[in-house]
């Protein structure tokens, strides 16, 4: 694959790098243009997102604005870019939430802005990075990057009750899954070089490569469980209710419309493509954590008197629905779980902006409170209501489209599933519903809460653009499901294509003892007790 | 009569090595480590190592010893009760750990027997003397090594005279 | 007959007499000395080695390791001396400011 | 009469010039007034640049000299480079340091540059007699430097502690060159290795070779030889802390691996089994016991040690990546210890004052810049991309994974996890704390800022290019193989 | 004219914008004609198009118009599309309809109020989702409809947001539609994996083909596609949220909880007509359901003083009255009492609003009487709706009822029982509610009463346009004469597949016009027996009603607290959910998951401070250790 005539990909990803180097030198006591300058980078990092939207083919499922070049040339690293219809709108989601995130953070952080700004830009590089990375190596090296801005804006800007271990269980919980990780990408990089493909980091020709479904268990092993904390599937989520509890808002809402996301998009991009026949065996069970992840998420959502850890439990709610799609592995199920990535993006981080908003005001999250705030914070509600909404799956909003997807396309393959995950539709509804209740609906009870401001002017540019696109992916999401069509087919048959290959391999292998330096390898690797 | 001088060389130099380290007195340990050296010289002497034996009597014997002596003068570390840690464990593991390893090391000193020639052998160029070959030896293979020990003789000779030279606040910073 | 083996012995009960010594004296000279000792056997072997072989490559060893460990010595007890201007004891267990 | 010997002085040049820097130095303490160190450092940083430049031609040398005691080759080069760098590096820490201290001596540097000699000939070494020497005299060296703070008692505690074990493991040392020599009858490595190829080599040799590693392996601070470097790193003066932990444990390394690649390749089976052992543990206590410290120096000791145990996994490796990647490791970590021992001198103030975690709160109001930059460190400790530390696990971890070595790198990385726990726990310090007491100032000198700038630089630059230096690394260990 | 059929859902969603968005320039009376209009707009469409729809014939009477695709994933693919047909003709007709004219008495009756605009928004909103509902070609877009409407019922009960009692309402009517919509949402998945597609049209032609009758599939589906129904239209065991839905302003409790959204199940049922006529057992589960629940919760409606609760629970009967129509089978007569109880039901709650509004909000029967006089408008059309409701001939609920019990009795004598014995107590409480609303001697207090008015025109005129309608609107559907039952036969096209196989299932019925003739008098004497019962009890005998209370005191603290099925609720669902949430959080969550991780910290740094003990600082120790590492290597070489 050539390059592609313009780096558009490579803007994208370093231009918020830019500017946090410029900040570096900007003087920090001038907030308002530190803030300014974060702004202008970002508005222009989603402008070139755009076009990078626009030069997108989407009838086509191949890797598009390909950038590829050499960079530790004998270990076969390379410096290589890529999107396809997966990938195109995660890219999108992140930049498009970039800019508001300055915003949002325009008045909440006083302090330190200067650091602040820096560590927001690099963390948008990082997230930026780790979805357009088409090398291995790359991929991981954007993984770990991601990890140490959000570790500050959670430690450094988060509230002062429990940051501190909120942001080191946070590190530690994703260190560990994703440097297991690495030894799966180093055997995964020593296999496929031994097994002749040349030794290489390079995806595409990673996805050629049959692994011996021995080996695939371990690896797929491996990575299930760095992306399965990041996801965070069922048991590995308790690092989640802390990490956004305590992260500032905008922490938080990167936190969960796009970091939650690299670790869906991890499995979709590598672990199942990667290890197919390990994934597919293991389809069933991690459908099941799952669905127990939508109803526990709504459950322990519902009794939690903290608004912003109410969401965060929604949040691994919602992932569920985004792992039953996907490994429910049919076209509706994969395109309903991508939606409901880009989805729970919106809606999330639009609740979460919603709390900061409030929090802002009351320096408080307890649901109680709060009370009757609709009476005098009209504009609010109407948005804080149509967020609510979104979240809780009502047609004609984002959310429907996704839940309706996978659940249609699991009941295909796993019908109980499908009918246990529907019930977390309706917890979700009294979760939220409850919530939004309590906080918005009776008497004003609490006389603190009678002097507040609806929303200022910045305060309803940052909602409004995220309503359109709610309201836009719930009204005509073919928008976005027809560029994602064709990379979906491809993805399922190149996976059921691999997997019938690998055991054909393993068949013939057993016919004939084989040789071929696979077996060497994998053998080494079964000899594992050195 | 080889054998026997062996055997009386061998004997003291393991008395006295066990007296430096069992006895209580400092000063007597000093004199048994002398005498220690002393025989091993001997032992030297009767392995056709006359140049090492000199070295060991002058520099060892010597030198060196009369340093402790003088350290030992210096700090007068008079009579003390016998300091080993009697009571503690350490002393059990230590020495059984050591004597473990000398069981160990013991069988296998003579996987060399096969190679080794009667001992009394005519040492290789026997119109030259030890001495001679050390030497020669010394200026011209080992030129190198012998140049860097003088390095590491001044460092050691720096090293001595600053530390020794270090005024002693008595107070422990940090 | 005395072969090189009784040499090789007798070199491993000193060495082995001398690790006994630092491992259980406190007095940190007669430490020093006790790895003079092992210094010693060490050269015991040298020298049986060099003479069964006919190689004088044992001895110029052996002369080297008398320079070091000369030099080990006079550091050594320089360093002694300071502690012992400093604390005013030669008991090395009284040596453990630092520890954990 | 006696012949002429053969003395080819190219191969071993940098040597030279540093002892003769050091000479100078001392010659020149005579005449500077007391306490004036600034020309002192100088000369030495001079010393060092020009032996940098002799330094340059080894690359392409590849020729035994002085009757096959030393071996001149990209190895050697390789080596040579890293204990400059570390040597310069760690002189342009001393100077403010010193200042502070009352320890106004030149023959500080003097001992600094023999040192550095001593090191250059272990690494040089192809003989176990010139290895020896090289080895007693980087340890003398450090010995006395470790002990060289006037009237603190943790300063000569520790260079006692050290000069003790020391001497104890050199006697063991010694014990295995002379049962090596007993039985291959030369301690010249290539013909240790003849011998030990012939097949016949008797069980003297075996022990002679495990008494051998046990000596490395306390020099190179591998559990269970460790117990020196905590005590040792925190008694020393920060700079030659800084300098034991990447100097000192280069130029052993170096020895280690040329003496076991090179002499006794025969026995590889053997002592990977120990190394492998040994490594498990070193990573596993290392790691462990640094969660626990709250003095940095003693944190960074026992994350040295754990640094010993990666790099030990490269060894068990034992292909040409994994001593490629035991090279690159040494280079990064190089850069980035002497950095951070340099910006803990510098938050040291006074000396040996101010060396617990907790002094570190706040650094990041005080001053950001060096915050960012103890940050990068504290990354490239805790491997974390894209600096340098990342790319070294990268490789070593690589080479072991290739070797089918899974379980040793997943404890391998397992450990690093926990490390990454009091490795950001300087970050948090720094960045999410308050001083409780507003700190004095911090004292910058030009050598300081050198040294630092150097090295963030570095351990960035490598760790996101890292392609040339590999190269140069797998260069480097073509010879041993 | 048809293709113009989406302009129908439309314009309500213009009205909603334009109050919504920009309403706030407007004044009252412009931001509540806005609304109306908008609807009436839909009206005056809806009404071309059946008369376009007249002008066809018969067998052609189904059209679809698809706007656009909505969703297309692999083999799913739903278009944004309408299907007019007879069914949905009658459906918008009575949904923009009813709408409008309930639009135009809020005017009045919500003049003044705060959120003015906010309420002809939600309105606005709501007619948009009803009218999706009934006019799309396909189950999810039906859906859409499904659950828009329920959001904005959730949105107009939790208007007065400010009473807790109000929200609460909201949350349950919201909650408990979404189990419904469960079922609903599974039977769904169950036919699109059947017929791979969610397109009416296709899927019923279909059914006869990929089912077979009575097999376990379409019962399944059908069963599935019935909870979403009881959900939506308050029939057991999902109704309770009803009542409690009277929290909201009196013209959403009529056009929502009783004209139109609570229909919605009853036309989702008629729309599968044929999924439901091949599952025999679906639909005797329909009858049944529907039976009982008219019996049931005209009970409770006897004893409820409430007024608006009494109409909610009558509501609830009459549901169960459609269900049991569509239950025996007889679909059309389903629809066609779903449109006359639109009327009257509709008139009856305007009616009690307009009570509300002179007695400035009381909705307590035991504190009214003798309003007749002070409102005379109200008094007459309420009246209206109850002989109504009651099936006093010639009044619209008469025909429908009455057709309903006929097919009742045909299916078997017990529904009709059943049946007969709710239309009783159905006329009782009816004309129970009246007497003591309008007659007998004033139990006004004071202070409401010197203020007693009645309703401006702009809420009476409503009144009488919509009493007019209950009076004439059964005269469509006069029964016996052949061809004068004209509602039946418009819908009867859209029905014919059903009764099709309904008829080749059990023997024709044989139409003995004898018997339907000793039906009507059987119910007509009902509802009047009903009617002097009332009269007796609480207008010339006061006090019997608390005799009757003395005697039965079990039995009447039983109904009047609507057998406590609230209540049992919340300790089996709610409740206990909660309780065990709150257990997976505390217990699970952050005892043994976060126990698990940090303990493994703790573990770690616990062997940390082990190991570093190890270190004790004497040198003799680290020299032991050295030794030790000696003798394990030795040992390793010596012993291999």
């Amino acid at each position: 694959m050539e390059n592609a005539s313009f780096p558009v990909l490579s803007y994208t990803t370093f231009l918020p790098l830019v500017g946090a180097a410029i900040l570096l030198f900007i003087n920090r006591e001038s907030r308002e243009t530190l803030r300014w300058i974060a702004l202008v980078f970002m508005l222009a990092d989603f402008a070139v997102s755009l076009a990078a939207y626009f030069m997108f083919d989407s009838s086509t499922a191949t890797m598009q604005l390909v950038e590829s070049h050499p960079w530790v040339r004998d270990w076969g690293i390379s410096y290589k870019l890529g999107i396809d219809g997966i990938s195109l709108f995660l890219v999108l989601l992140t930049t498009f939430l970039g800019p508001i995130c300055v915003l949002a953070a325009w008045n909440d952080i006083q302090h330190r802005v200067k650091e602040f700004l820096i560590s927001l830009l690099v963390l948008q590089t990082g997230m930026i990075g780790v979805f357009v990375a088409l090398d291995l190596f790359l991929f991981y090296v954007f993984w770990e990057i991601m990890l140490i801005p959000m570790y500050l804006l959670i430690g450094v800007w988060g509230n002062p009750a429990r940051r501190l271990y909120a942001a080191i269980k946070f590190v530690l919980y994703t260190v560990v899954g994703s440097l297991l990780m690495l030894v799966a990408i180093l055997a995964l990089y020593f296999m496929a070089g031994a097994g002749g493909e040349g030794y290489t980091f390079d995806l595409l020709k990673l996805y050629e490569f049959p692994v011996p479904t021995h080996a695939q268990y371990w690896m797929f092993l491996a990575f299930f469980l760095a992306f399965a904390i990041k996801v965070p599937m069922f048991p590995f989520h308790t690092w989640l209710p802390d990490a956004h509890t305590e992260a500032p808002t905008v922490g938080s809402v990167m936190l969960a419309a796009v970091l939650l996301k690299m670790g869906t998009y991890g499995f979709i991009r590598y672990a199942i493509p990667l290890f197919p026949n390990a994934a597919l065996d293991a389809a069933w069970w991690i459908c099941l954590l799952a669905v127990i992840g939508i109803i526990y998420g709504a459950w322990v959502a519902m009794v939690q008197a903290d608004v912003k850890r109410l969401v965060a439990f929604s949040s691994v709610s919602h992932l569920g629905f985004v792992m039953l799609g996907m490994f429910a592995f049919t076209a509706q199920g994969v395109e309903g779980s991508i939606i409901q990535m880009v989805n729970h993006g919106l809606s999330t981080g639009a609740l979460f902006l919603i709390v900061g908003m409030i929090y802002e005001r009351r320096h408080t999250r307890l649901i109680a409170e709060y009370g009757g705030i609709s009476k005098v914070m009209p504009m609010y509600a109407v948005f804080f209501m149509i967020f609510t909404l979104s979240s809780v799956g009502l047609p004609g909003l984002n959310g429907f489209v996704g839940e309706f997807l996978i659940l249609v396309g699991t009941f295909k393959v796993y019908p109980w599933y499908a009918v246990f995950g529907a019930t977390g539709v309706i917890f979700a509804a009294v979760y939220m519903l409850w919530m939004f209740q309590r906080v918005m609906f009776g008497e004003v009870t609490n006389p603190k809460n009678l002097s507040l401001k609806d929303l200022s002017g910045r305060e309803f540019v940052i909602l409004a653009p995220i309503v359109v696109f709610c309201v836009w992916i719930g009204v005509y999401p073919n928008t976005f499901l027809k560029p994602m069509e064709p990379s979906v087919k491809n993805f399922i048959q190149v996976v059921e294509k691999k997997r019938a290959a690998v055991l054909d391999l393993e068949k013939a292998k057993q016919k004939s003892a084989g040789n071929g330096t696979t077996i060497a390898v994998t053998s080494s690797l079964e000899t594992i007790g050195r | 009569m080889e054998a026997v001088l062996f055997y009386v060389l061998a004997v003291i130099v393991t008395v006295s090595a066990l007296c430096v380290v069992f006895l209580r007195r400092p000063v007597h340990n000093v004199v048994f480590m002398i005498l220690a050296m002393v025989s091993l010289a001997g032992l030297f002497l009767m392995l056709r190592a006359e140049f090492v034996a000199m070295v060991q009597l002058v520099v060892y014997a010597g030198a060196v010893m009369v340093l402790f002596l003088f350290v030992i003068m210096l700090l007068n570390l008079g009579p003390t009760i016998f300091q080993a840690d009697a009571k503690s464990a350490r002393w059990w593991i230590g020495a059984v750990l050591a004597l473990g390893v000398l069981t160990m090391i013991g069988p296998v000193l003579t996987a060399v027997i096969p190679r080794a020639p009667q001992i009394g052998a005519p040492a290789a160029v026997p119109e030259m003397s030890n001495t001679e070959i050390l030497a020669r030896e010394l200026f011209t293979t080992y030129l190198l090594p012998f140049e860097i020990v003088s390095i590491l003789l001044l460092a050691a000779i720096v090293g001595a005279v600053i530390l020794a030279r270090k005024r002693s606040t008595g107070a422990t910073k940090g | 007959m005395i072969t090189l083996e009784h040499y090789l012995f007798l070199s491993a009960l000193l060495f082995t007499i001398g690790m006994i010594g630092v491992m259980i004296r406190r007095n940190v000279i007669v430490i020093l000395m006790s790895l003079e000792l092992m210094l010693n056997a060490v050269n015991l072997s040298f020298v049986a080695f060099s003479h069964t072989l006919n190689s004088m490559e044992g001895q110029v060893f052996v002369l080297f390791t008398m320079v070091v460990a000369a030099a080990e010595v006079a550091v050594g007890l320089a360093i002694a001396v300071a502690i012992f201007r400093e604390k005013g004891t030669a008991n090395v267990n009284e040596m453990s400011l630092m520890k954990w | 009469m006696i012949p002429v010997p053969e003395i080819n002085l190219g191969g071993i040049l940098p040597a030279v010039i540093l002892g003769i820097a050091g000479v100078v130095v001392l010659i020149a303490g005579l005449f500077i007034r007391k306490g004036a160190i600034t020309v002192p450092a100088i000369i030495s940083v001079v010393g060092v640049l020009i032996a940098g430049m002799a330094n340059g031609p080894l690359r392409t040398a590849n020729q035994e000299s002085f009757s096959g005691l030393v071996v001149v080759d990209t190895y050697t080069w390789f080596f040579n480079l890293l204990i400059l760098l570390a040597t310069g590096l760690t002189v342009l820490i001393s100077v403010r340091y010193m200042a502070d201290d009352e320890l106004r001596l030149p023959e500080y540097f003097v001992l600094l540059l023999f040192a550095a000699v001593g090191m250059m000939f272990m690494v040089s070494g192809n003989h176990l007699l010139t290895i020896f020497v090289g080895l007693e005299t980087l340890s003398m060296s450090v010995y006395i430097l470790t002990g060289v703070l006037p009237g603190n008692q943790k300063s000569s505690e520790g260079a006692l502690k050290y000069l003790v074990l020391g001497g104890f493991s050199s006697a063991i040392f010694l014990y295995g060159a002379a049962l090596l020599y007993g039985s291959a009858g030369s301690l010249g490595l290539p013909a240790i290795m003849k011998y030990m190829q012939s097949g016949n080599a008797s069980s003297l040799a075996f022990v002679g070779t495990g008494l051998l590693l046990i000596g490395f392996g306390f020099k190179v601070g591998a559990v269970p030889f460790h117990m020196w470097t905590p005590d040792v790193y925190e008694g020393a003066p920060t700079p030659i802390t800084g300098f034991m932990s990447v100097g000192v444990k280069a130029a052993a390394f170096a020895a280690f691996v040329r003496v076991f690649f090179d002499a006794l390749p025969a026995f590889q089976a053997d002592w990977t089994q120990i190394l492998w052992m040994v490594a498990f543990l070193t990573m596993i206590l290392g790691n462990l016991a640094a969660l626990v410290q709250d003095n940095i120096k003693r944190m960074l000791a026992y994350s040295s040690i754990a640094h010993a145990g990666y790099i030990l996994v490269g060894m068990v490796a034992g292909n040409e990546q994994g001593t490629a990647g035991v090279l690159y490791y040494l280079l990064a970590y190089t850069f980035t210890n002497i950095g951070a021992f340099g910006v803990v001198a510098l938050v040291g103030r006074k000396g040996e004052a101010n060396v617990l975690i907790d002094d570190y709160r706040g650094l990041a109001n005080q001053n950001p810049l060096l915050a960012l930059v103890m940050s990068v460190f504290m990354f490239s400790l805790a491997g974390m991309p894209p600096t340098a530390g990342f790319v070294g696990k990268f490789a070593i971890f690589g080479a072991a994974v290739s070797q089918g070595y899974i379980w040793l790198v997943v404890v391998g990385v397992l450990t690093s996890a926990a490390s990454v726990f009091y490795y950001f726990r300087v970050i948090m310090k720094m960045y999410m704390e308050v001083p409780d007491r507003t700190p004095a100032r911090l004292e910058f000198d030009p050598g300081m800022l050198v040294a630092l700038g150097i090295a963030v630089v570095a351990v960035l630059y490598i760790g996101i290019f890292p392609t040339t230096y590999l190269d140069l690394a797998l260069k480097s260990v073509k010879p041993l193989f | 004219m048809i293709d113009l059929v989406w302009l129908i859902p439309v314009f309500p969603l213009i009205g909603f914008a334009i109050n919504g968005l920009i309403g706030k320039a407007f004044s009252e009376k412009a931001i509540g004609w806005i609304g109306s209009l908008s609807v009436g707009a839909s009206f005056v469409i809806a009404v071309s198009i059946f008369l376009e729809l007249l002008g066809m014939d018969p067998g052609s009477r189904s059209v679809q118009k698809v706007v656009y695709t909505w969703i297309i994933s692999g083999d799913l693919n739903v278009p944004i599309g309408f299907l007019v047909d007879p069914l949905s003709t009658v459906m918008m007709l009575v949904v923009s309809g009813v709408g409008f004219v309930i639009h135009v008495y809020s005017i009045g009756y919500m003049h003044g109020e705060l959120g003015f605009r906010r309420f002809f928004a939600y309105l606005n909103l709501f007619v948009f989702n009803m009218l999706i509902l009934v006019s799309s070609n396909n189950f999810l877009l039906l859906f859409v409809g499904w659950e828009g409407v329920g959001l904005c019922s959730y949105l107009l009960i939790g208007y007065y947001y400010e009473k807790k009692s109000a929200a609460d309402a909201g949350k349950k009517a919201f909650v408990v539609n979404r189990v419904g919509d469960f079922g609903f949402l599974i039977g769904m998945f169950l036919i699109f994996v059947t017929f791979g597609t969610f397109d009416f049209t296709q899927v019923f032609s279909e059914a006869h083909a990929k089912l077979a009758q009575g097999g376990l599939l379409v019962t399944l589906i059908t069963l599935l596609l019935f909870v979403g129904a009881t959900g939506k239209s308050a029939q057991i065991p999902l109704y309770t949220w009803l009542p409690d839905a009277m929290e909201g302003p009196t013209p959403v409790s009529a056009l929502i909880h009783a004209a139109t959204m609570v229909t919605a199940g009853v036309y989702m049922v008629a729309r599968c007509s044929i999924l439901f006529a091949l599952a025999p057992i679906s639909l005797s589960v329909v009858a049944v359901i529907g039976a009982a629940t008219a019996f049931y919760a005209a009970t409770i409606g006897i004893t409820q003083f409430d007024i608006k609760r009494v109409l909610a629970y009558s509501t609830i009967s009459q549901l169960g009255y459609m269900f049991l129509a569509c239950g025996v089978g007889a679909f059309a007569t389903g629809i066609f009492h779903l449109m006359t109880h639109a009327f009257f039901k509709a008139l009856l709650f305007l009616a009690a609003g307009s009570v509300m509004h002179a007695m400035s909000g009381e909705l307590d029967m035991r504190k009214m009487g003798a309003l007749k006089s002070h409102l005379p408008h109200t008094h007459w059309t309420y009246l209206f709706g109850t002989l109504a409701i009651a099936g006093i001939l010639p009044f619209a609920g008469f025909f429908s009822k009455d057709e309903i019990l006929f097919f009742a009795f045909e299916r078997g004598a017990g529904f009709w029982i059943v049946g007969a014995v709710a239309a009783l107590m159905t006329s009782f409480y009816m004309f129970r509610s009246v007497f003591m609303t309008f007659y007998g001697e004033s139990r006004v207090e004071p202070e409401a009463a010197h203020h007693l008015h009645e309703s401006p025109p702009i809420m009476t005129v409503p009144l009488m346009i919509l009493a007019v309608l209950s009076l004439v609107g059964g005269f469509v559907g006069i029964p016996i004469l052949k061809g004068w039952h004209v509602f039946g036969d418009f819908l009867a096209p859209v029905f014919a597949p059903a009764e099709a196989v309904l008829k080749g299932e059990h023997a024709a019925a044989h139409h003995s016009v004898a018997l339907e003739l000793t039906l009507m008098g059987v119910s007509l004497a009902i509802a009047i027996a009903g009617f002097f019962y009332a009269r007796w009890m609480y207008l010339t005998e006061p006090g019997a009603a608390q005799r009757m209370v003395e005697r039965f005191p079990g039995l009447h603290k039983l109904v009047y607290n609507k057998y406590w099925v609230d209540e049992i609720y919340d300790i089996l669902f709610v409740n206990s959910i909660v309780r065990f949430s709150q257990f997976l959080w505390k217990m699970f969550d952050d005892a043994v998951i976060d126990g698990i991780v940090n303990g493994t910290a703790r573990i770690a740094r616990g062997w940390g401070a082990v190991l570093r003990r190890l270190q004790s600082g004497v040198v003799k120790d680290y020299a032991l250790s050295i030794l030790v590492g000696v003798v394990f290597v030795i040992g390793y070489l010596v012993l291999r």
